[in-house]
């Protein structure tokens, strides 16, 4: 393909989906503001800071009228300081650039690990821990569904096969749910795994990285098979019918008259073909990922993006809360560039229509 | 003179579609007609012959409004109906009927066969219930689905392809329109079928003296129907004359090569190689220059390139688009 | 001087379904010679289809029963293992073009590819030798070799129709079979591909099965005819006896039903519709639809009679 | 004239999903909850619901805290049952109260006895005795003593109840945990390795088991409580009620707030099922104008619908939704509101869109155009019938998302703060700690009728998706 056309083709969905964030970031504000909570809270802020100022010793000697006056003086002052005494369509725009440049402003209550009050430092602190675990249990349920699907649609029609049809449904249950349950097996019942966290105390204690490894991947387990059982009878059974539709395509039949050994056939005609809703599908999945991560680290008290989210929804911390969506705007909108130029990679229609 | 009349005059009428047009770029246009002028007498029938994407059926959906010409004019008993909104083309409506290819998509799977009668009569608010019956019952027995109690309530789903297809023409029948295109009504049926029906349509156009253009790919089927023959290719008719006059006697090349390229039923047949241009029609965002049909013409000259042919009237009666028929 | 190639002898081909079974292909015989091309001439849902699917074991899922024999040279094609047909039969003896030319190709492998596949597997060719051949059967058929590097939706109907014929060629088949090869094309290319397919078949000494539910179409191809109705072979004929005087009635009516430009003959149509295959009638298939139909006809399916020459027909109007 | 076709008419649908194993079990598990809505509309109204959820300790002050549900005992050990003793209905069994004026000293002497069978396997949770004493000028004058199977008196404390209602709760009374302790060590005739709660030694066997918290058992047979007092005036009287908590309470047991589990299990059917239905109902049937307006129409229109829903698939939905539910403290309708604007823009759109592009260009759109039938007509009677079928499964399949969506932002503390949902009691149960201490009936409960909710629905749409989409049928 030509490189020239392919930069050009990305160019173009660079520029669509950074629009899209924009506009996304811009109702997030909207939202916040519309309430007048996020200026609410600037504001309160601004006046403690104030009056704090005006507690000292120095200032006891004014006669309180006079003091007050000074006070709201100084207040008005540091509100224009702010930009917080213009219109709302301006001070919107400040808002959402802000919010572009990830300047998110700090927390009212929340601290990083490191002790920083920068929504940004909370955040990308906790982001790490987040994409690990769901990404990890996208991946594996990927693979595993379609290993089992694959498995499925060769044997059509076999005990296993119609066991996988009936026990679709119950993926409604989201891995959350399951992981309830999986808590109350194997960590209240049995104790033989953690109730959750990324790791024990005293493991950090030790400052041993292998068993710090170790034990982060034994708090892995229970929410990684909570989403796994959650997705894998739907999961394997809509691979499974996805690639028996697929394989009753006239071009398919066509390969089995020519001879191409049954291996090839799902590669070259079944699976190849039908890349693209299987990296849509994926895509879906990971995007997903971020937005279950909340509850499911909630209930697993996962140290990532979801417990933050949690704590400042407790703490009514809405400048985090705010920063977490404006993260999630660009995770997703991210996912989707990259989803995009894969198609760009694997669609000849794409290829040659920007490549020639 | 009133079996002269003419009923239908279609003037230089173009229909292109534009594609999907980048936000930069100028738009594209197909041309899927591009240009054709005719006139059709009341109670005359007319087969409009073309290969897949001449731009056949296109015409024949653009004459009866379906699609808002993009140039030209479609008058009917005088009258200009060419850019007439949805709501002034009632009337047209209601003198004008279509049959579609396809009997098993052309009739609502979820209505009885009553009630898909009924439709078009509910629309054009004809009648009481018990009217509308009335006439609904009249049409099936046109069609010969008989006996009525029997066919008037099934679904779509209970009925054979042949059946479906009486019911689209009984529907096309209700509101006794004076001008019906049918659009390759039996290239879905089976050869057994298919006599039965166009027997059914030309008994039909006869008695109720409806004009008639029938439009299809097949040549062979017109010959029992109708009295002239329109042939189309690229978006244009090349050809307009009699029917026996043009099989016998083919004035455009194209329509020469599409005489040729037919197999009659003969054993001989697999002894001889047959004469026909190759290629294939072309694409109509960019038609060739000249005459559309000069890169495959066998007759070639240079001016086929250059020129698009005017209309030729080389014998009383008989319209050709060929730089061949010119007078010298 | 000919030798028989292909041999089917009772061939059945059922398919389960939830309304029934539906015997698609039912206790099916025919020779076919070599060099010979055999036209299988039949309304829709008759099995013309399924009769070459049954041939190239090309089965559903939801397969009933599939019986018979089918002798290749001599040898029972039905006896061997699903892999030894793969490596031994398909391509390499019988090669298939399908009804659906337009979507037989893989919309996301090039055409070369695509064409040289079967060499890759079944001649273990390397890449440049078998893109080489594959240059060479698309050059056959009349594509350019530039075409080998792009893609199936770069082509028109007609120059697809012609990659899944190359495609079928490239392993020197003995037999092809072609199961309605031109049903979407337009006349003029259909009489194209007629030519190349005639060209083909002179110079390569090919046998094929062609499969049409025209038969005008057919008379372009075949030097024998074979009629199908309700999932049997109601009649077999040479191209000659059969287009002048066929003699199964319903071949008469088959023929009768054909409009035709050339002559001034007026087309009749068969009164009455194809029968199920699920629940077909009792006796001859075509009996109630059958002009001529006696009481026998209702009650006792008719054996072939032959009369003379190789020209088989399923009627008791024949019975001596 | 029959308007629909009978391969789509209701009867028709029904008659196939009960072909199936799974339309039976969806179709039955529905019917269930339907039930269960409707007998708990009616025997509990809302308004009832709602008082009682959010009454607090007071509406429910006689129930066990923590209590696990009756029916446990079948299962395990005798729990003990909650055990009240009220002297205002003296005469009943075990309640004895005896009033003995001395007028001459305008007193009167007053003797309340309270005796029970105790028969449990376990101790009871909790021990409260309500006063409501009725004093002019000094307040009376209590002695409190409990008497043991064994014949054991010990006296609990002396009390003097300071206001005309009073709740003692012996349970956490030093004095009556002091008396207890001493008594403990005079059992043992030494000091006990880890005292007994207050509960326990008023009910342990009187033996070396006194010894530890661990070892205790209770003792089986007949105790006594008895209240003797000197009251003051000639008004002046006391009544008492002993409750003795028990540790299984009801079908659902109670909460951490002694709230009755039912209520909120019973009427979090209702809730559940018309919040997963309205979402999904609504968001499906805008989804499906939305995507007929866009695919029949054309054009700028649809350009602009597409454009639209591809934007809606960067929105991060629940962050969005976390947002807007915290800043704008939502009740649960309102919060239904905000969901069905945030997806009605969603993936449904463009698969439904493609159906209708689909359908669109079927000949007998093309011909009820050719007759005249006008747009609104052709959308209406022509199109929305022919996608509808395909998409009611998605539509019934949809429906435990929301329900289990609902419950999510419950458990992120985001739910409606005074409607008794399933979301709700999960919340609270965590919070409460429940898989650390063992309550685990408090997460099971809600969390099965959870997933009895979201099975019926789930599979109910697969069969019905079986009856519509033939095509899966034979894979």
């Amino acid at each position: 393909m030509a490189v020239k056309g392919f930069a050009k083709f990305v160019a173009k969905r660079v520029l669509t989906i950074f629009l899209v964030i924009v506009i996304a970031l811009y109702v997030t504000i909207f939202i916040a503001n519309m309430g007048g909570v996020v200026d609410e809270i600037v504001k309160s802020t601004i006046k403690m800071e104030v009056a704090m100022r005006f507690r000292g010793p120095e200032w006891q000697r004014y006669d309180p009228e006079e003091r007050e006056k000074l006070m709201l003086q100084e207040y008005e002052l540091e509100l224009a300081r702010r930009g917080l005494n213009q219109p709302f369509l301006i001070r919107s725009v400040i808002y959402l650039w802000n919010a572009l440049t990830l300047d998110l402003g700090r927390a009212e209550y929340l601290t990083s690990d490191t002790g920083s009050r920068y929504v940004r430092n909370i955040i990308l602190e906790r982001l790490p821990t987040t994409v690990m675990l769901f990404t990890t249990a996208t991946v594996l349920n990927f693979l595993i569904n379609m290993a089992v699907g694959l498995y499925l649609s060769r044997h059509h029609g076999s005990k296993l096969d119609k066991f996988f049809i009936g026990m679709a449904p119950t993926s409604v249950i989201p891995g959350w749910f399951y992981g309830i349950f999986l808590i109350l097996i194997f960590a209240s019942q049995l104790h033989i795994l953690p109730y959750g966290g990324l790791v024990d105390v005293e493991i950090v204690k030790t400052r041993d990285p292998f068993l710090y490894a170790m034990d982060v991947l034994k708090h892995m387990i229970l929410p990684l098979s909570s989403w796994i059982i959650s997705a894998f009878f739907l999961g394997c059974y809509s691979n499974r019918t996805f690639f028996l539709i697929f394989s009753t395509e006239d071009y398919v039949e066509a390969a089995r008259a020519k001879g191409v050994p049954p291996r090839q056939i799902e590669t070259k005609y079944i699976l190849r073909p039908s890349l693209p809703p299987i990296i849509t599908g994926f895509a879906l999945g990971l995007i997903n990922s971020w937005s279950g991560a909340i509850i499911t680290e909630r209930v697993f008290n996962w140290p990532g993006l979801g417990t933050v989210t949690y704590a400042a929804i407790n703490l009514f911390d809405s400048a985090v809360l705010i920063g977490v969506t404006v993260i999630y705007a660009y995770l997703l909108g991210a996912t989707v560039l990259i989803l995009d130029i894969l198609y760009g990679l694997i669609d000849p229609r794409i290829k040659v229509q920007y490549g020639r | 003179m009133s079996e002269d009349e003419e009923l239908l005059e279609v003037e230089n009428l173009r229909k292109w579609f534009e594609l999907r047009k980048g936000l930069f770029s100028s738009p594209l246009y197909v041309k899927a007609v591009d240009g054709v002028s005719f006139k059709l007498k009341k109670g005359e029938a007319i087969s409009l012959v073309g290969e897949s994407g001449s731009g056949k059926t296109t015409l024949g959906k653009t004459i009866l409004r379906l699609y808002e010409p993009t140039g030209g004019t479609i008058k009917i008993k005088g009258r200009d109906i060419t850019h007439l909104k949805s709501n002034e083309l009632m009337w047209y409506r209601r003198e004008t009927a279509l049959i579609e290819q396809d009997p098993y998509g052309a009739l609502p799977s979820f209505f009885s066969i009553h009630r898909i009668l009924e439709e078009p009569l509910i629309i054009h608010k004809f009648g009481n219930a018990e009217e509308r019956r009335k006439r609904v019952r009249e049409v099936l027995e046109e069609v010969r689905l008989t006996p009525i109690e029997d066919f008037a309530p099934k679904y779509p789903h209970m009925l054979s392809g042949g059946q479906l297809q009486r019911v689209a023409i009984a529907r096309a029948l209700t509101l006794r329109p004076e001008l019906v295109v049918a659009d390759e009504p039996v290239s879905m049926l089976d050869a057994s079928v298919r006599i039965e029906i166009l027997n059914l349509l030309r008994e039909l156009q006869e008695k109720r003296k409806i004009s008639f253009i029938y439009i299809t790919h097949d040549l062979t089927t017109t010959k029992y129907f109708s009295e002239k023959l329109f042939i189309m290719y690229a978006g244009k008719i090349v050809e307009i004359g009699d029917m026996l006059k043009v099989v016998h006697n083919p004035l455009h090349p194209y329509t020469e090569a599409l005489l040729k390229a037919i197999p009659d039923p003969d054993p001989r047949n697999r002894e001889i190689l047959r004469d026909v241009p190759p290629g294939e029609p072309p694409n109509l965002v960019n038609p060739p220059s000249g005459c559309r049909f000069h890169p495959r013409c066998p007759y070639k000259m240079d001016i086929c390139q250059k020129e698009e042919p005017p209309v030729f009237e080389p014998e009383n009666g008989r319209f050709v688009l060929c730089w061949l028929h010119a007078k010298k | 001087m000919t030798d028989t190639i292909l041999q089917s002898r009772n061939l059945k081909l059922y398919y389960a379904t939830r309304k029934g079974v539906v015997k698609a292909v039912n206790n099916v015989s025919f020779d076919l010679q070599k060099g010979e091309s055999l036209a299988l001439v039949g309304e829709s849902g008759c099995g013309k289809s399924s009769l070459a699917k049954a041939i190239i074991r090309l089965l559903p899922r939801n397969i009933a029963t599939y019986t018979g024999e089918v002798l290749l040279e001599g040898q029972d094609i039905m006896k061997l293992s699903d892999t030894q047909f793969r490596r031994q039969i398909r391509w390499k003896r019988i090669s298939m073009v399908f009804q659906g030319a337009m979507n037989s190709l893989n919309p996301v492998l090039k055409i070369g590819y695509q064409v040289a596949e079967p060499l890759l597997i079944h001649e273990e060719l390397d890449k440049k030798e078998a893109k080489k051949r594959a240059v060479e059967a698309l050059r056959i058929v009349g594509i350019h070799e530039s075409f080998v590097e792009r893609y199936p939706f770069e082509l028109s109907g007609g120059m697809k129709q012609r990659t899944v014929i190359a495609m079928a060629l490239v392993t020197n088949p003995d037999i092809l079979i072609l199961d309605e090869p031109t049903s979407a094309l337009d006349v003029i290319t259909q009489a194209n591909i007629m030519n190349l397919l005639k060209k083909l078949k002179k110079e390569m000494q090919l046998s094929y099965i062609f499969i049409t539910h025209d038969i005008g179409l057919s008379s372009e191809l075949a030097d024998k005819v074979a009629v199908m109705y309700a999932g049997e072979i109601q009649e077999v004929a040479d191209a000659d006896t059969f287009y002048a005087k066929p003699a199964h009635p319903y071949s008469q009516k088959l023929m009768a039903s054909v409009p035709t430009l050339r002559t001034e003959k007026k087309p009749e149509f068969i009164p009455g519709a194809p029968p199920s295959l699920v629940n077909p009638p009792s006796g001859c298939k075509f009996h109630p639809r059958c002009p001529s139909a006696f009481d026998r006809c209702s009650k006792e399916n008719p054996p072939v009679f032959d009369l003379g020459s190789g020209h088989l027909v399923k009627c008791w109007w024949y019975a001596k | 004239m029959e308007n629909a076709a009978a391969e789509y008419s209701i009867k028709g649908i029904l008659k196939q999903l009960l072909t199936y194993k799974s339309g039976v079990f969806g179709i039955s598990l529905l019917v269930l909850l339907i039930l269960i809505s409707v007998y708990t509309m009616i025997t509990i109204p809302y308004s009832t619901a709602i008082e009682l959820w959010r009454g607090g300790e007071n509406v429910w002050i006689e129930n066990p805290r923590n209590a696990q549900p009756t029916w446990i005992r079948y299962l395990g050990k005798n729990l003990p049952e909650t055990i009240k003793r009220d002297s205002t209905q003296a005469g009943r069994v075990g309640t004895i109260k005896v009033l003995t004026p001395i007028p001459e000293r305008n007193m009167k002497l007053l003797h309340i006895s309270f005796s029970f069978d105790y028969e449990y396997d376990d101790f009871p949770s909790e021990i409260n005795i309500f006063f409501t004493s009725k004093y002019n000028t000094s307040a009376p004058l209590l002695r409190i003593y409990w008497i043991k199977p064994s014949g054991t008196k010990i006296n609990l404390m002396t009390y003097i109840p300071r206001s005309q209602e009073e709740r003692l709760s012996l349970s956490i009374n030093p004095t009556v945990s002091n008396r207890l302790y001493a008594y403990t060590v005079n059992v043992l005739g030494g000091e006990p390795q880890v005292p007994l709660l207050v509960e326990q030694a008023m009910f342990a066997m009187e033996d070396e088991t006194m010894n530890s918290t661990l070892t205790a058992t209770p003792m089986k047979g007949k105790y006594e409580l008895i209240i003797e007092g000197t009251l003051y005036g000639e008004d002046s009287d006391v009544d008492a009620k002993l409750i003795v908590y028990g540790k299984v309470y009801g079908l659902a047991g109670t909460d951490h707030l002694r709230r009755d589990l039912t209520v909120a299990l019973l009427w979090g059917t209702p809730i559940a099922l018309s919040f997963g239905l309205t979402a999904s109902l609504t968001i499906s049937l805008l989804q499906l104008l939305i995507a007929t307006i866009s695919g029949y129409y054309g054009g700028k229109v649809d350009s602009a619908i597409q454009r639209l829903t591809e934007g809606y698939m960067i929105l991060p939905f629940l962050p969005f939704l976390i947002l807007i539910a915290t800043f704008y403290r939502l009740d649960i309708w309102i919060l239904l509101l905000v969901i069905i604007v945030l997806s009605v823009f969603g993936g449904g759109v463009k698969s439904t869109r493609a159906l209708v592009m689909q359908i669109k260009e079927y000949p007998y759109i093309e011909a009820a155009k050719a007759y005249g039938a006008s747009s609104k007509r052709i959308i209406l009677l022509y199109i929305i019938p022919k996608i509808l079928p395909p998409i009611v499964p998605g539509l019934i399949g949809s429906v435990p998302g929301y329900v289990f969506l609902e419950a999510a932002l419950s458990l992120l503390g985001l739910g409606d703060p005074y409607l008794p949902s399933w979301g709700k009691i999960i919340e609270d149960s965590y919070a409460g700690g429940a898989l650390y201490k063992g309550h685990y009936y408090w997460v099971l409960e809600p969390a099965s009728m959870l997933i009895l909710t979201a099975l019926a629905f789930s599979f109910l749409g697969f069969a019905l998706d079986k009856i519509v989409n033939p095509k899966l049928r034979e894979v």
